[in-house]
C-alpha cells in the first residue's frame, strides 16, 4: 500500500512559480496519503537529472516520480528505471508516446490542448472587442524546441486555421520564457508589424508581462489588444483583473501536482490508475477569473 | 606533495565520511556510480579548461561548446553516431585553434576573446537545434556507455580518468607539458628559452575546446538528445572545480590531480547533499559557500591564519 | 701569448623603436677565453645588442656572426652558441629547482626525463654555492639572490661557448658576487667567451679583460680594461665631465642639529638586534650591508614595512607608529622601494599623475581634484628633479630608467616628508642621473630634511652619504663619518663583521 | 590656437589606446545611421524607444562593471544575481513607494558590494572566483527569501517602467545621469584617481600609500549597487520580482564593456565607453531583430561583435610598435 512507502520525486528547479505550487501540492497530497516523498530537484539540467535518477534507482524506492528537465534525453533514464523494475509516474511534460511501455503512468498537461484554448480565447476576444474574425496577431513563444513551446502555438494554430482563417499570424518572436526577452521581443514585432496588430499570444503569463510593458512603451494602450497568455500564473491574474490583458489559459500547478500525487497513490494501492490524465484547459476571463484563484489555492 | 595539496584531500574524504555516516546510502555501489557519472561530465570539463588555467589563459567557452559537441553529434550523425562525434571533434578542434589564433596573434586576453566565442558558440548550439528537440532513437551506445562496470565505474567515468591520467603523464612527463607551466607563469621568459608559446597555446586551447566537445558529445548519446542549454553552468562548475582544487588563476600553478581532487570535491559534495534532500538552489548556495571559504584561505585571510599558526608553534616549542 | 680569435662579430648593427635610435651601427667583436665588460648609461642599448645576439630581435640593419656563421634573423640563436642571463629575474616560481636548471637546455627530449640531468644540475648549483638548496623545492622560495644565482647557473649549465651576463649582480652581496667571479673566471679558463654587463665600475675593473663603452646607441670605445681609468670610463659613458657629487656636499657642521629622528631598542625578530640611533637634520645616512643581513629591514621598519617590530620610533620628540606604511607616511617618513617599475611607478599614467599620485589629499577640494593645482605641483617637482616640462602629460613609461628613478623619488618627496627613506635610490641608473639623484638628495637635506637610505653599492656609500652605517648579521657594525671610513674597512664590516673591525 | 586644440583633440582620440572606443563611438553613429535610412521601422519614435529601453539597465550595470574592470579585478560576474534578487527586493518593497523601495534596492545591492569588496579589498581574494561564488550565494539567499516564487509588488511602478520626461523614457534619462556621474567620479574625485592608479599598478598604489582596500570596496560596492539598481528597472517594468529577470545581466554587461574599448588589464579606458558599447550592442540586437533574425543569430553575433572589437582594440596598440 501507499502508507508508508517511500516515493522519490524528481523534480525541475524551485525558481519557478509553477514548479514550486507543483511540488508544494505533490507533497501535500502524498504525504496526506502517508507517502515518504524524498525530493531531488535539478534546475532543468538534463544531464543533472540523468545523474539524479541513477542516485534515485541506488535508494530503491516504491515508486519514482519524475517530471523531465527535458522530455528526450530523459529516454535512456526512464529505460533504466523500467529496468530496476520501479513504478513511475511522468508528470508535466510527455516523452515520445514511443516509449510508453517505460512508464506506468503520464499525468498532466496537454500542450496541444493549450494552445487550442488559447485559439478558442483568441477567437472569442476578436468577437468581444469587436474585431470580427480577421486581422494580424502575432506570438511570443518559448524556449525554442521545447515541447511546450512546440505544441501550444500548434494548438492556436490549428483552432484558428479551423474556425478563423481571417486571423492570421504575422509574427513569432522568441522570449525564451523570460519576462525582459519577451519585452525586446514584443517591442520589435510591434516595430515589424506595425500598428495594426490587433491581439499577442504569449505563451506564457509571465512573458504577457513584457508583452504589455512593450505596448505602452511602444504607447499602444493593451487594452485595446486581444492578449492571451498561458498558464494563468500570478502575473496573468493580476493583468486580467486590471483589464490590460484578455485571457489566459487556466493550467492550475496545483492539479499538476495533485494528479501525480493521486496517480502515484492509487498505483501504490494497486488499484487501476489510466495511463494518461490530462489536465483541464479552462480559458479563463475576466469574468472567471476567480476559478483561476481557486485553482491555485490563492 | 604540498600541504595544501593534502588539505584538499583531508577535505574530500571528510566530505564521504560525514555523508556516509548520514545516510549509509551515499556509499552504496550504486550512489557512486551516479557520483562517477556526474563526475564524468564535469570531470572532463575541468581537465580541459584547467591546462588554459595552467598556460595563464582562461576558455570561457567550454560551456557553450559542451552544447555545440552534443548537438553537432547528434545532428550530423544522424546515421552513423561516431561519424557525428568525428565531425563534433574536429570543429572542436577548429574553435580551440581559433581561440588560440586571436589570443597569441594580436596577444589579447583569452577571457576577453573567449567571452565572444562563449556569445557565438551560444548562438551557433540554439541555431543547430533549430527549434527542434535534437533526439536519437539510437540508444545503444549511450547503454553501452552507461552500462556500470565493476559496479561504480562505466565507460563514460572511465574515459574520463584516462583523460586525467594523460593529461598527468602530458604535464609531467613531456617538455611542452613543462613548457605549458612556464608560459603560464613568465610567457616572455618562456619564449626566450625557446619553448614554443604559440604551438602550446594552440595545444591547451584545442585540448580545452576538444574535452568539452567530448563531454558534450558522449552526453548526448547517454541521453540520446541534446539540448543548446546544456553546459550553461557547466562552465562555472569548472572553473570551481579547477580553484576547489588549488589551480591558480594565475596560471602556472596547479596540475590534473588538482583538478581531480577538485572535481571529485565538488561532485561528492553536490551528490551528497542531493541526497540529503536539499534543492537545487541549496546545493548552488553550499557550492558558493564552499568557494567563498577556498578564496579566502588562499587569500589574505590563510596568509593571516597560517603566519598566527607558525607564531603559535614557534611560542610551544620555545 | 695565444693568439686571440673572435667568436662573435658585429658588425653595422642598427635598430630603432619607433623614434628611438637603440644602437646606430654598432661593430663589436668578441673573442674566445675573455671576460668583455661593456658599459653605457641606462638606455645605451647594451640590452638590446644582447637581445639581438641571442635571436629574440632582430636587427634592421647589420650582421651578427658567432664563428664566422651568420644569424639568421628572427630566430633564435642555440644555446650551445649563447646563453644570456637577462637583466630581468626569469625564475620561473612555480617549477622546481632542476626543471628551472633545464629550462631551454637543447638536449632535454620531448619526453622529459629528469634524472638524467640530475647530477649535473646538482654539481653547478654546489659549484655556486647553492648546495643546501634541493632540486625539488619550487624555485620560487628562494631568496632573490638565490634565484639569481640559479639563473647563472642556468646558463652555465648548458655549457653555451659566448655567455652573456647582463647585469647579473644586482641583487647580489658581495660574498655571492665573489663566487659567481670565481665561476666566470673559471668558465673564461675553459674557452667560453664572456659579455659582462654591469654599472658597477670596481666590478669591470676586478673581473673583465676588456671594456666597450656603449653611449646613445654607439659603440664609444673597446680598450683592454687595464688600460682605462676610472674616471675616463665614466667620462667616456656620459660624454661630458661629471663633477663627482662630493664636490659638492656640505661640510657644515651636524653636530648642532636638531635631534630629528631617534630609533630605541628597535628590533625585528629574525632580522636584526635591537638598535638605538639618533639622526640630525640634515644628515644622509647610508646604511650598508649585504642582503639578508637586516640592513634593509632596518630602514623599510622606518618606513612602515615591518608591522612586526619592538621598541620604539620618536620623530621630533614624539613616539610614532610605523606600523604600516601609510602610518609611517601620515608621521612624515616617505619612502621610494628599490623596484621603480614594479613599486613605485605607474608606467602607463602620465608623468604628472605619477608625481602627484602620493599627494591626492592635498589636491583634493570638497572631493574633487584640483587639476590646476596637480599641474602646478608637478611642474615644480619636474623643474627641481630635472624632469622634462613638456613630458608631463606623457606615459611615465616613455622615460628613460634614469628619469623614472628621478619621477619615483620625485613622487615621494612630494609630500615634504621629515625623513626620506630610499631603497637602493640608484639601482641600474647610469652615471648622469645618478649625479643628478645626489645632488638633489642632498639639496633636501640641506633644507633639514633626513635622508636615509640602504644601498648594497659601496660607491654609492661613498658618494652619496655623510655618514655611515654598516651592518652584520643584524647588528651594527660601525657608525662613522664617511671622511673616517675607507672603502676596504666598510668592504670588511659588511662580509666580516666586527671580528675583522678596522683593526688599524 | 584653435586649430591647435583641434589638433591635439584629433590626436588623443586617434592615440592608440583611444582608437577602439572612437572606433565605437563612429560605429554607433554610422550604423544609426544606416540603419535609420534602410531598416524598415527603425526609425519610428517606438522603435527608438525601445532601443532606450533595452539600453537602460545593460547600461547602468555596464557602467557599473566598468570600475571593476578599471580597478584591475577583472569582471564582476555576480551582477545578473545582484539584479535577479534585487527585482524580488523591488517588488517586495513597492507598497511603500517607488522612491523607497529603489533606495532599499540600492541599499540591499550595496551590501552585496561591500561583501565582495571587503574580500577582494581586504582579504585579497581572487576577483573572478570571488564574484562567482556570491553569485551563488546570493541567488540561494533569494531563493530561500522567495520560495521561487514570483513576488507582485503592491504599488505603482509606472515612472520608472514607462514615464517620460520630455518624451525621453525615464529610464534612459537615469542610464544618462548614471553614466555622467560616474564618469565624473572617476575623472575628477580623488577615488576615481586610485582606482585608475591601482588598475595600473595595485602593488605601486599600494606603496604609494594610497587606500587600496577602501577604493576597492567603494568600487564593489558602486558596482553592485548599478546591479540593483538595474534589477530595479527590470522589476519595474512590471512591478514584479523573480529569480530569473535580469539574470542573464553579467554577459551582456561584459560585452558593452569590452565593446567599448575599457582595457581589461586595468587603469585605461573611461566609463563613457562602457555605456557606449552598450548602445552600439543594442542598436545591433533591435537590427537584428526588426530584421526578424532569431535569437541565436543575435548571439552569434554579438560574440563577434565581441572578439572584432577586441581585435581592432589590439590591432590599434600593435601598430604603435
Ligand atoms: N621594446 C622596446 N620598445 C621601445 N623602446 C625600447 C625597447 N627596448 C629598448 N628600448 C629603448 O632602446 C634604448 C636602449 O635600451 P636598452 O635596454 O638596450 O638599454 P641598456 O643600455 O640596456 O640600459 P640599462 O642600463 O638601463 O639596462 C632605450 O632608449 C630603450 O628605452
Ligand atoms: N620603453 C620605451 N618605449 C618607448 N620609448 C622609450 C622607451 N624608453 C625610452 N623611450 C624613449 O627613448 C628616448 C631615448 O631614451 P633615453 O634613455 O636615451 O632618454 P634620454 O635621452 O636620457 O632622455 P631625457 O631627455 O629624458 O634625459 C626617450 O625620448 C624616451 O622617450
Ligand atoms: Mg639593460
Ligand atoms: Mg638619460
Amino acid at each position: 500500500g501507499a502508507k508508508g512507502s517511500k516515493v522519490i520525486l524528481l523534480t525541475v528547479t524551485e525558481e519557478c512559480e509553477y514548479c514550486a505550487l507543483h511540488q508544494r501540492a505533490f507533497k501535500e497530497v502524498a504525504s496526506a496519503a502517508g507517502v515518504d516523498v524524498d525530493v531531488k530537484i535539478t534546475n532543468y539540467d538534463a544531464a543533472e537529472q540523468a545523474s539524479q535518477v541513477d542516485q534515485a534507482i541506488a535508494q530503491n524506492p516504491a515508486a519514482i516520480v519524475l517530471w523531465p528537465a527535458d522530455a528526450s534525453a530523459i529516454v535512456p533514464s526512464l529505460r533504466k528505471i523500467k529496468q530496476a523494475g520501479i513504478p513511475l509516474v511522468i508528470t508535466n511534460s510527455k516523452p515520445d508516446d514511443k516509449y510508453a511501455d517505460y512508464w506506468s503512468v503520464f499525468t498532466g498537461p496537454s500542450d496541444l490542448g493549450n494552445g487550442q484554448s488559447a485559439g478558442e480565447a483568441m477567437i472569442k476576444g476578436f468577437a468581444e472587442k469587436k474585431f470580427g474574425t480577421e486581422g494580424k496577431i502575432v506570438i511570443v513563444e518559448g524556449v525554442p524546441g521545447t515541447p511546450p513551446q512546440i505544441a501550444r502555438s500548434k494548438g492556436l494554430e490549428d483552432v484558428l486555421g479551423e474556425k478563423a482563417k481571417g486571423i492570421v499570424v504575422a509574427g513569432k518572436q522568441n522570449g525564451n520564457w523570460d519576462q525582459t526577452k519577451a519585452t525586446d521581443a514584443a517591442a520589435a514585432l510591434f516595430t515589424q508589424v506595425g500598428p495594426d496588430v490587433k491581439g499577442v499570444y504569449a505563451q506564457a503569463d509571465n512573458m504577457m508581462s513584457g508583452v504589455i510593458v512593450a505596448a505602452k512603451r511602444a504607447g499602444i494602450d493593451p487594452a485595446s489588444l486581444v492578449l492571451v497568455g498561458s498558464n494563468c500564473s500570478i502575473e496573468g491574474v493580476n493583468q486580467i483583473k486590471d483589464g490590460t490583458q484578455y485571457a489566459t489559459v487556466l493550467q492550475s500547478p496545483i492539479d499538476d501536482g495533485k494528479y501525480a500525487a493521486n496517480a502515484v497513490v492509487d498505483l501504490l494501492d494497486g488499484k487501476k490508475v489510466e495511463k494518461e490524465i490530462y489536465l483541464p484547459h479552462e480559458i479563463i476571463t475576466k469574468a472567471n477569473v476567480s476559478d483561476c484563484d481557486a485553482a491555485i489555492g490563492r | 606533495m604540498s600541504t595544501a595539496t593534502l588539505l584538499r584531500i583531508a577535505l574530500l574524504i571528510a566530505l564521504i565520511i560525514v555523508f556516509a555516516s548520514w545516510n549509509p546510502a551515499f556509499v552504496s555501489g550504486r550512489n557512486i556510480y551516479a557520483l562517477m557519472q556526474s563526475f564524468a561530465l564535469l570531470g572532463l570539463v575541468a581537465l580541459g579548461l584547467s591546462l588554459t588555467m595552467i598556460a595563464g589563459e582562461f576558455d570561457l567557452s567550454v560551456g557553450s561548446m559542451v552544447a555545440v559537441g552534443g548537438l553537432l553529434t547528434l545532428v550530423t550523425g544522424e546515421s552513423n553516431l561516431a561519424y557525428g562525434m568525428c565531425v563534433a571533434f574536429a570543429f572542436a578542434v577548429a574553435i580551440g585553434a581559433a581561440n588560440a589564433f586571436v589570443v597569441s596573434r594580436f596577444n589579447v586576453s583569452s577571457l576577453v576573446v573567449t567571452v565572444g566565442s562563449m556569445m557565438a558558440l551560444s548562438g551557433f548550439a540554439f541555431w543547430l537545434a533549430g527549434g527542434k528537440v535534437i533526439s536519437t532513437d539510437n540508444f545503444d551506445p549511450g547503454f553501452a556507455l552507461d552500462n556500470p562496470i565493476l559496479t561504480i565505474f562505466s565507460w563514460r567515468s572511465l574515459i574520463t580518468l584516462a583523460a586525467f591520467l594523460l593529461a598527468g603523464l602530458f604535464t609531467r612527463h613531456t617538455l611542452m607539458g613543462r613548457d605549458i607551466r612556464v608560459i603560464g607563469s613568465k610567457r616572455l621568459v618562456a619564449a626566450a628559452s625557446g619553448a614554443k608559446v604559440g604551438l602550446s597555446l594552440f595545444i591547451v586551447f584545442i585540448i580545452s575546446a576538444l574535452c568539452a566537445a567530448m563531454a558534450g558529445s558522449l552526453l548526448s548519446m547517454s541521453l540520446a538528445s541534446a539540448a543548446a542549454t546544456t553546459g550553461s553552468n557547466l562552465m562555472l562548475q569548472a572553473v570551481s572545480a579547477a580553484i576547489v582544487g588549488g589551480v591558480a588563476l594565475s596560471g602556472g600553478s596547479g596540475s590534473p590531480l588538482h583538478v581531480l581532487i577538485g572535481s571529485l570535491i565538488l561532485t561528492v559534495m553536490n551528490n551528497g547533499l542531493s541526497l540529503m534532500g536539499m534543492g537545487a538552489t541549496g546545493i548552488l548556495f553550499a557550492n558558493g559557500l564552499v568557494l567563498m571559504g577556498i578564496v579566502l584561505l588562499d587569500g589574505q585571510l590563510g596568509a593571516w591564519m597560517s603566519e598566527r599558526f607558525a607564531a603559535s608553534r614557534a611560542r610551544h616549542s620555545a | 701569448m695565444m693568439e686571440r680569435r673572435a667568436v662573435l662579430t658585429v658588425t653595422g648593427l642598427q635598430k630603432s623603436f619607433g623614434g628611438v635610435q637603440a644602437l646606430n651601427g654598432v661593430d663589436f667583436d668578441l673573442e674566445a677565453g675573455e671576460i668583455h665588460a661593456l658599459c653605457g648609461e641606462n638606455g645605451a642599448g647594451k640590452s638590446t645588442l644582447v637581445r639581438m645576439i641571442a635571436g629574440l630581435m632582430s636587427p634592421d640593419e647589420g650582421e651578427i656572426r658567432i664563428d664566422g656563421n651568420l644569424l639568421k634573423p628572427g630566430q633564435l640563436t642555440s644555446v650551445k652558441q649563447v646563453s644570456v642571463v637577462y637583466q630581468e629575474l626569469s625564475i620561473i616560481p612555480h617549477l622546481s629547482v632542476l626543471d628551472n636548471v633545464l629550462l631551454g637546455d637543447p638536449d632535454v627530449g620531448q619526453l622529459y626525463i629528469r634524472k638524467r640531468y640530475a647530477a649535473r644540475a646538482r654539481q653547478t648549483l654546489d659549484q655556486l654555492g647553492l648546495s643546501e638548496v634541493p632540486l625539488d623545492v619550487e624555485a620560487g622560495r628562494l631568496a632573490i639572490a638565490e634565484q639569481q644565482l640559479l639563473e647563472i647557473c642556468r646558463a652555465v649549465m648548458r655549457g653555451a661557448r659566448i655567455l652573456i651576463l647582463d647585469e647579473p649582480t644586482a641583487s647580489l652581496s658581495d660574498a655571492e658576487i665573489q663566487r659567481v667571479f670565481k665561476t666566470v673566471r673559471w668558465l673564461r679558463e675553459s674557452g667560453t667567451a664572456v659579455i659582462y654587463i654591469s654599472h658597477r665600475l670596481p666590478e669591470i675593473f676586478a673581473l673583465t679583460d676588456r671594456t666597450t663603452v656603449f653611449r646613445n646607441g654607439r659603440r664609444v670605445l673597446t680598450k683592454p680594461t687595464a688600460d682605462w681609468t676610472s674616471e675616463e670610463l665614466v667620462a667616456e659613458m656620459i660624454g661630458r665631465e661629471v663633477k663627482p657629487a662630493h664636490s659638492v656636499r656640505d661640510r657644515t657642521d651636524l653636530q648642532h642639529a636638531p635631534k630629528v629622528l631617534e630609533l630605541k631598542a628597535l628590533s625585528v625578530a629574525g632580522k636584526y638586534r635591537p638598535v638605538t640611533l639618533d639622526f640630525r637634520a640634515g644628515e644622509v645616512v647610508g646604511v650598508i650591508g649585504q642582503l639578508g643581513s637586516g640592513a634593509n629591514a632596518l630602514i623599510e621598519t622606518l618606513a612602515g614595512l615591518e608591522a612586526r617590530h619592538e621598541g620604539s620610533v620618536i620623530l621630533n620628540g614624539a613616539a610614532i607608529d610605523v606600523t604600516s606604511l601609510s602610518a609611517a607616511i601620515s608621521c612624515g617618513i616617505a619612502y621610494v622601494s628599490e623596484d621603480r617599475g614594479g613599486k613605485s611607478l605607474f608606467l602607463g599614467a602620465p608623468i604628472e599623475v605619477n608625481l602627484t599620485s602620493a599627494i591626492l589629499d592635498r589636491l583634493n577640494r570638497a572631493g574633487v581634484l584640483s587639476l590646476g593645482e596637480a599641474r602646478k605641483r608637478a611642474l615644480d617637482l619636474a623643474r627641481r628633479f630635472q624632469i622634462d616640462g613638456r613630458r608631463l602629460p606623457l606615459a611615465a613609461s616613455t622615460l628613460s630608467g634614469g628619469n623614472q628613478q628621478k619621477v619615483a623619488i620625485a613622487k615621494s618627496v612630494a609630500l615634504e616628508p621629515k625623513v626620506l627613506v630610499l631603497n637602493e635610490p640608484t639601482r641600474g641608473v647610469d652615471v648622469g642621473a645618478r649625479t643628478e639623484i645626489y645632488r638633489e638628495l642632498q639639496a633636501l637635506a640641506r633644507q633639514g630634511l633626513v635622508v636615509l637610505f640602504f644601498s648594497t653599492d659601496l660607491e654609492e656609500i661613498r658618494e652619496l652619504s655623510q655618514r655611515v652605517i654598516t651592518v652584520f648579521r643584524g647588528e651594527i657594525v660601525n657608525d662613522l663619518p664617511v671622511e673616517e671610513t675607507a672603502m676596504d674597512s666598510i668592504l670588511g664590516d659588511v662580509v666580516r663583521g666586527p671580528g675583522m673591525a678596522r683593526a688599524a | 590656437m584653435a586649430a591647435v586644440e583641434m589638433k591635439s583633440v584629433g590626436a588623443a582620440l586617434l592615440s592608440p589606446e583611444r582608437i577602439q572606443s572612437t572606433a565605437v563611438w563612429m560605429g554607433t553613429v554610422l550604423l544609426a545611421a544606416w540603419a535609420g535610412v534602410t531598416v524598415p521601422g527603425f526609425a519610428s519614435s517606438a522603435n527608438i524607444s525601445a532601443i532606450m529601453y533595452s539600453t537602460s539597465a545593460v547600461g547602468i550595470a555596464a557602467v557599473g562593471m566598468a570600475f571593476i574592470t578599471l580597478s584591475g579585478n577583472l569582471f564582476m560576474l555576480s551582477m545578473g544575481a545582484t539584479a535577479a534578487v534585487s527585482t524580488i527586493v523591488f517588488a517586495s518593497c513597492l507598497h511603500l513607494g517607488l522612491l523607497p523601495s529603489i533606495a532599499v534596492v540600492v541599499l540591499v545591492g550595496a551590501l552585496f558590494g561591500l561583501a565582495q569588496g571587503m574580500a577582494v579589498g581586504v582579504f585579497k581574494t581572487n576577483p573572478i572566483i570571488t564574484t562567482i561564488a556570491m553569485a551563488s550565494i546570493i541567488t540561494g539567499a533569494g531563493s530561500f527569501y522567495s520560495g521561487g516564487l514570483t513576488v507582485v509588488g503592491q504599488g505603482d511602478a509606472s515612472w520608472l517602467a514607462i514615464g517620460r520626461m520630455a518624451g525621453i523614457p525615464n529610464q534612459i534619462v537615469l542610464f544618462l545621469l548614471a553614466a555622467l556621474v560616474f564618469s565624473f567620479i572617476v575623472e575628477r574625485t580623488r577615488f576615481g584617481r586610485e582606482l585608475r592608479l591601482i588598475g595600473l599598478n595595485p602593488k605601486a598604489a599600494h606603496f604609494t600609500g594610497l587606500r587600496v582596500g577602501r577604493a576597492l570596496v567603494i568600487a564593489y560596492v558602486l558596482a553592485a549597487a548599478a546591479a540593483a539598481f538595474a534589477g530595479a528597472l527590470y522589476g519595474s517594468q512590471a512591478a514584479q520580482g523573480n529569480l530569473k529577470l535580469g539574470a542573464g545581466l553579467d554577459f551582456d554587461a561584459i560585452a558593452a564593456v569590452l565593446v567599448g574599448g575599457v582595457a581589461i588589464k586595468g587603469g585605461q579606458g573611461r566609463i563613457l565607453d562602457a555605456a557606449i558599447g552598450a548602445v552600439f550592442l543594442a542598436i545591433i540586437t533591435n537590427i537584428l531583430l526588426l530584421k526578424g533574425l532569431s535569437l541565436e543569430i543575435q548571439l552569434i553575433v554579438k560574440g563577434l561583435v565581441v572578439i572584432a572589437s577586441v581585435i581592432l582594440g589590439a590591432l590599434a596598440l600593435g601598430a604603435r610598435k
